[in-house]
C-alpha cells in the first residue's frame, strides 16, 4: 500500500510538450509510472516520444484525454500564468488527484482554484511542490527516484532538498519509504500535513510518519494537534527556519514569520506538546524513527 | 514586493477610499513647498518599506512649514531597520476623533482573503490578534463571491454605532477589497481608520504588500518598486532571479532550495556559528547564477567563510561543482569555501572540485561544522 | 400540516420600515404570523409598531435579528438594487427560508443568490412573487389573507392575481387549502413547481394539488414529468397565456416564448400526457378536483 | 430591452471582440457616403428590433455604393413584423470561409448563462437546438466562477480544428461573456461567426438582449434604447409603467396582474373573441395609470369594446373602481366598457360603478363574455 498514488495511478501530464514538462515525463516513465496521456493545446493528435520508445498520446484538452485514456491523476508543468486554468479544468475533467509542480502562481489565483477543486471534491497537491512518489510503485513530479526505496517510512513535507537530504539518510540507513510527499511551500496549498497524516494513519503499511515543515504559518500546529487526537503511529518531526529573521520571505512564498507568528520555536513546541519527537539537525532523523519503531 | 505608503494611498484613491491629499519629498525644501501649500499643520512621514517608523521617529508632526522643512531634514537619510530614507510625505494633519484599524490579507487556513477589523486603531493588529482575539472581527471572504454588501455591513457594524459612520466604512471595506484585488495584494491595510469632528471616515494610513507572483501579469503594480535604501545586494539577488536574505553572521551559505537553504542556517547556529545569509540558488546549475551568487555573498564584508550545500536530484551535481569552479575563476573571493555535493553524479563533482583544489563533503553537518570553524577563525 | 410555513414559522421582515413593508408586516401580523424581527440597516433599536398594541424590534442587520429573535424565516421587501443583497443576507444568517417578493430584481444578481443560497441549503421563494400562506397557520408575502380557507388543496402557482382567483373559486365552493404558493414570475426562482409538488406530495394534508403555469421555460413540463414519476396525489392543472404571440414578454419577466419554446400548448400537453387533468377557464378548477376528489 | 445589431456591435469591440468596421445610415445618400468611403462591396442591413430581417429583405449585398444607395433606399420605410425600419448599418462585405454559431444566453432551468455553439452558423439556432440537438455544444457558466480559460476552448473545440481558429475563438467567447455580463444581458450572440481565407475569426453578426430591471444601474446601457419604429401605444405604455403588447383582435384588455391578464386573453378567445392586448395595470389604483390605459387602448382603431379584469387583494376593488370613473371623465371613450371587479371592497367598488353607469360584475366568465358579444355587435 501506499497513499495518493500506488500502481493503478493512470496520469496525464499537463504541459508535456514544455521544457520540464517532457524531461520529468521521461523521468517518471522511466520509474515505471503509467503515463497515459498529455495535454498540450494545439498539440492534439502528435505523440510524445518516451523513454525505451514507448510513447503517449497527446490531447488538446483535458476532458479527451480523460475521456480517451481513464487517466485519474495529473500532474501540471505549466507556467504560472497558466497555471491555475491547468488545476480548473483538470478539476473539471473527472479525475480526482491534481499535482502542481508549478512555481509562482498567484496567490488569489489558487484561492479561486483551491475553492473550485473543493466543490468538485478533487485533490490538488501543491502547488510549488516536488510532488511524490511511492517507492516501487508510482512517481509524480521531481523527486529524485535513485534516493527512496521501498519500506514503511512515510515522508510528508513542506520543502523539496531538505526533503532528498531526509530520504536520502533514511534510505542509506535502510528505512524505505511508504510514500514521500512534498506538499509544498505556498501559502494556499490544496493538501496540507493533516491530509497526509490521515493517509499514512490509514495506510496498513506504514508504521511511521516523518513531517518536515518550517517557519510561517500553523500548518504545523495544526497537525501537531492532530496527531494527538487522531494517530496511532509514531511521527517524527523537524522544522526548518529556527534562524530565520522575522518579516522576511526565505525563499518559499510561504516561509515567513509574520509578527510573531509562525515561528519555528512556537512549531517545535506545538511537535513536542503532541508527542511528536523532533528532531534537532537532519542528521538525528533517522535515530529517532528508529527509536520510535523500536 | 512591499509599497510605500504614498502608493498604497494613490491606489485606495483610485478605488473612491477617501484619503487625505499628500505630496511626496526627496528634500527639506520641497517639503517646506508642500507644507506651504497646504498651509497649518502638516505631518511628515517617511517612506520606507520598514515597520516601526513612528517610533523610530520617522514620523513628525509640523506646525507650520517651517517646521515640516526641518523635520523632514531629520528623517531624510535616517535608517530605518537596516532602510535608508529617501523619501517623505507630507500631508496635512487631520482632526481625528477615533481611531480604527481595517486590513485585509491572504490567510493560510481559510485559503481565502481575510479581514480583520477593530476599534482599536493605530496599533499592532497581530499584538491585538494575540492578547485580546475578543476586539477584533474577522471575516473570510469566499472567493467565489468576493465581498458582499453585508458583509462589508457587519464589518463595520462592529467599528461603529453611528449609521452614517457604518454606511461610509462598509464603502470603504468594499473598496479596499477591490483595491486589494486589483493589485494583486497579499494585505492591504488601514490604520488607522479614523472619523473626523464632522462625521467623515478617512484612510489616515495606507499598507499595501503585492504578491510577487502577481508582478508579471499587473505592469502598473511592478512599476511601483522602488528599491531606494533596500541594501543593493538584495537589489541585485532579486535581478540574478536568487532568493537571498541578508543577516548579521560570518558565515556565508549558498543552498539549493529554501527548506535546506534555512536547514543549513539553523546548523551552523547548531554548531556555534551565525549564518551571513539565506541563499536559495534554486534548481539551476547555471554558471551565471553561481557567480551572482558569490558576489553577494563576498560583497557582505562580515563573511569569513562560504559554505555550498547542494543536494543533486534533478540538479546534476558536477553541474554545479563545475559552475562553482567557473565562478570562483571569474571573480576573486577572499573568504575560504567548502562544499557538500551529494546525489546524482555526485563522485564526478567532488573529483572535479577536488582537483580545482576546494575542500568538498558529502555531510551537510561536516561541512557546516568545517565552515564555522573556518569562520571562527578567520 | 401545511409546506414550508405553520405555526413555527418565526418571521423576520427585511425592510420592515419602508411602505410595502411596513404595510405587509401588520396584515401578516393580524393573520396571526409570527413576526419576530425586522430588519432595516441604520435603524437598529427601534421598534415597529404592529396592529392591537404589538410591537416588532428592529435591527441593523440579519444576524442580530437572528440571534435576538430565533427567527427561522425571512420576508425581502426591499428595492431591486437592494434585493439580492437581502438575500445574500438572509442566506448567511442561519435562517432555513427566505422569500423574496421583489419585483425587477436583475436576472444576473439573481443566479448569483441562487448559488449562494444553494451553497448554504437554504430554501428561497421567488423573486417577484406574491409568498404564501397556509391558512390558518401562517402568512409570508402578500397573498389576501380573506380569499382563503383551511382545507385539504394545496395550490403552487407562477401568477398572483389569476392564483387569487382559483383560490377564491375553491373557498367558494367549499374546498380549503393547505398551503397556496406563489413560486412568482421571473426567469430564475428559487422554489419552483417540483419543489413545491415534493411538499405537498410529503404533506399528509394535502389531498389533492392546483397548478397554475405560464407561458415561458419548461418548468410545467418537468413538473408534469414528476407527477407521473413521483405523485400518487390527483393534480388539476391550468396554463395562462395560450392567445400571447412569441417572442414577447407578457408582464413577468419570465413569461415569454422563446421561438417555439414555452408555449401554452407544449406545456397543457405535458400535462394530459401526465395524468394532469387540465382546466380549460379558471372556473373549471373547482369542477375538476372535485371530480379528482370524487 | 432589445439593442441594434450596430450597437451590440459596438459592445462586443469595446470587449475586444474583431467585428467589421461599420457606419449607419438613416437616408440613401448617406448610405451611398459610407458605402464610397469603404469602397468595394458592402452590406446593407436593416436595423429593426425583429428577427427574420434577411428573409424579409433587409438585408442586402450592394456591389457599389450607387447599389448600396439603392437599398438603402428600398430598406428605409420598409416595415418588418410591424415595426418600421429608420435606420441602416452600411458594412464592408466580408470574404468568408465558414460560418458559426456562438450564443450566450440566461438559461431558467440551470439558473445560470450558458453558451450555445455550433459550426452550424447563420441558422435559427432554436429550430437547431429542436431538430438537431447534437449539433450543437452547450456549456453553464457558473457564475460563481464565470467563463473559465479551458471551458472557453473546450467550446472552441467544437467549431474548429486548426490551433489557431481553436485560440481566436476561445478568446471571442471569453469576450462575449464579459459584454454579456457587463451589458446585463438576457442574450447575447454571434450569428455568425465567420473564418476568412486569411484565417481571422470575426463577428459578422451581433444581437443582444438587455434584461430590463438592469436598466436603473447601467445608464450606459439604458441610452442605447431605440423606440423609432416602435408603435407609438408600446412606447407611452413604457413611459406610463405599464405592461402592454399590442395584439390585432378588438376585445381591449385591462388587467391587474399578468397571468390574470392573460388568462383573461385566453378567456376572450375562448368565448369566440380576439383580444386587442395584453395589459397588466399591476398592483396600482392609481388614476393616472387606469388614464394611460385606457388611452392606449383606445389609440388601436380596432378595439370594440372593453373590459376590466379586477382582482382585488391587497390592492382596493373601490379604489379601482374611483379610478376607473376619474378616468373616464377625463377622456372621451367611444368603446363600451365592461367591468369585472372582485376581492376586497368589491361591494362598494360595485355601486360607484352602477352609479357612474358602468356594466359592472363579479365574475370573470361573465364579463369576458359581455365584452366578446359587445365587440361582435359594435
Amino acid at each position: 500500500m501506499a497513499i495518493f498514488i500506488d500502481n493503478d495511478t493512470r496520469l496525464v501530464v499537463q504541459g508535456i510538450t514544455g521544457r520540464d514538462g517532457s524531461f520529468h515525463t521521461r523521468q517518471m516513465m522511466e520509474y515505471g509510472t503509467q503515463v497515459v496521456a498529455g495535454v498540450t493545446p494545439g498539440k492534439g493528435g502528435q505523440s510524445f516520444e518516451g523513454p525505451d520508445g514507448k510513447t503517449v498520446p497527446i490531447f488538446n484538452a483535458m476532458d479527451e484525454a480523460v475521456a480517451a485514456t481513464g487517466a485519474n491523476t495529473s500532474v501540471i508543468y505549466v507556467p504560472p500564468a497558466f497555471a491555475s486554468g491547468a488545476i480548473l479544468e483538470a478539476a473539471d475533467s473527472g479525475i480526482s488527484f491534481v499535482v502542481a509542480i508549478t512555481e509562482g502562481v498567484p496567490v488569489l489565483d489558487m484561492a479561486m482554484a483551491h475553492a473550485f477543486a473543493r466543490d468538485r471534491g478533487v485533490r490538488v497537491l501543491g502547488p510549488n511542490c516536488p510532488g511524490l512518489i511511492s517507492p516501487g510503485k508510482s512517481k509524480v513530479g521531481i523527486l529524485p527516484a535513485q534516493i527512496v526505496s521501498e519500506g514503511p517510512i512515510g515522508v510528508v513535507s513542506r520543502s523539496g532538498t531538505l526533503t532528498y537530504e531526509a530520504v536520502f539518510q533514511l534510505t542509506s540507513n535502510g528505512l524505505g519509504q511508504t510514500t514521500c510527499v512534498g506538499i509544498g511551500g505556498d501559502p494556499l496549498i490544496g493538501t496540507n500535513f493533516i491530509d497526509c497524516l490521515r493517509a499514512f494513519e490509514a495506510d496498513p503499511d506504514t508504521a511511521a510518519v516523518v513531517m518536515i515543515g518550517e517557519i510561517g504559518g500553523t500548518d504545523e500546529q495544526e497537525a501537531a494537534q492532530f496527531v494527538t487526537d487522531h494517530m496511532s503511529k509514531p511521527v517524527v518531526g523537524f522544522i526548518a527556519g529556527q534562524t530565520a529573521p522575522p518579516g522576511r520571505r526565505m525563499g518559499h512564498a510561504g516561509a515567513i514569520i509574520s509578527g510573531s507568528a509562525g515561528t519555528a520555536e512556537e512549531k517545535i513546541k506545538a511537535f513536542e506538546d503532541n508527542g511528536i519527537t523532533v528532531a534537532q539537525r537532519p542528521a538525528d532523523i533517522v535515530g529517532l524513527i528508529r527509536a520510535a519503531l523500536a | 514586493m512591499d509599497i510605500h505608503e504614498y502608493q498604497a494611498k494613490e491606489r485606495f484613491r483610485a478605488a473612491g477610499i477617501p484619503v487625505p491629499p499628500g505630496e511626496i519629498a526627496t528634500t527639506p525644501d520641497e517639503a517646506y513647498a508642500i507644507a506651504s501649500k497646504y498651509g497649518g499643520m502638516v505631518v511628515v512621514k517617511a517612506q520606507v518599506h520598514a515597520g516601526g517608523r513612528g517610533k523610530a521617529g520617522g514620523v513628525k508632526l509640523a506646525k507650520d512649514a517651517t517646521e515640516a522643512r526641518e523635520h523632514a531634514g531629520n528623517i531624510l537619510g535616517m535608517e530605518i531597520k537596516g532602510l535608508t530614507v529617501e523619501k517623505v510625505l507630507v500631508t496635512p494633519a487631520e482632526d481625528i476623533q477615533t481611531e480604527a484599524y481595517v486590513g485585509v490579507l491572504v490567510d493560510r487556513n481559510n485559503q481565502a482573503a481575510t479581514f480583520m477589523v477593530s476599534a482599536e486603531g493605530g496599533v499592532d493588529i497581530e499584538a491585538v490578534a494575540a492578547e485580546t482575539p475578543h476586539l477584533i472581527r474577522k471575516l473570510v471572504v469566499d472567493p467565489r463571491y468576493g465581498i458582499l454588501p453585508h458583509q462589508g455591513l457587519w464589518l463595520a457594524n462592529y467599528l461603529y454605532d453611528d449609521p452614517g459612520l457604518i454606511k461610509q466604512a462598509a464603502k470603504i471595506i468594499t473598496q479596499l477589497y477591490h483595491a486589494f484585488i486589483d493589485a494583486g495584494a497579499s494585505m492591504a491595510e488601514i490604520n488607522p481608520l479614523v472619523t473626523t469632528p464632522s462625521g467623515e471616515v478617512k484612510a489616515i494610513d495606507a499598507k499595501m504588500s503585492i504578491d510577487d507572483s502577481e508582478l508579471f501579469r499587473r505592469p502598473d503594480v511592478a512599476a511601483m518598486r522602488d528599491s531606494s535604501g533596500e541594501p543593493a545586494s538584495e537589489i541585485k539577488a532579486r535581478e540574478a532571479n536568487l532568493s537571498y536574505v541578508k543577516l548579521d553572521g560570518n558565515v556565508g551559505c549558498c543552498v539549493n532550495g529554501a527548506g535546506l537553504a534555512m536547514a543549513t542556517m539553523d546548523l551552523v547556529k547548531y554548531y556555534g556559528g551565525e549564518p551571513a545569509n539565506f541563499l536559495d540558488i534554486g534548481g539551476s546549475s547555471n554558471p551565471d547564477k553561481v557567480v551572482a551568487a558569490l558576489e553577494i555573498i563576498t560583497s557582505d564584508p562580515k563573511v569569513k567563510s562560504i559554505l555550498f550545500n547542494i543536494f543533486g536530484g534533478i540538479t546534476r551535481c558536477d553541474d554545479v561543482a563545475n559552475g562553482i569552479v567557473e565562478a570562483t575563476k571569474r571573480i576573486d573571493i577572499k573568504p575560504p569555501i567548502v562544499i557538500r555535493l551529494t546525489g546524482t553524479n555526485e563522485e564526478v563533482a567532488l573529483e572535479i572540485l577536488k582537483n580545482a583544489g576546494f575542500d568538498a563533503y558529502t555531510s551537510m553537518d561536516a561541512v557546516v561544522e568545517k565552515a564555522v570553524a573556518l569562520a571562527g577563525a578567520n
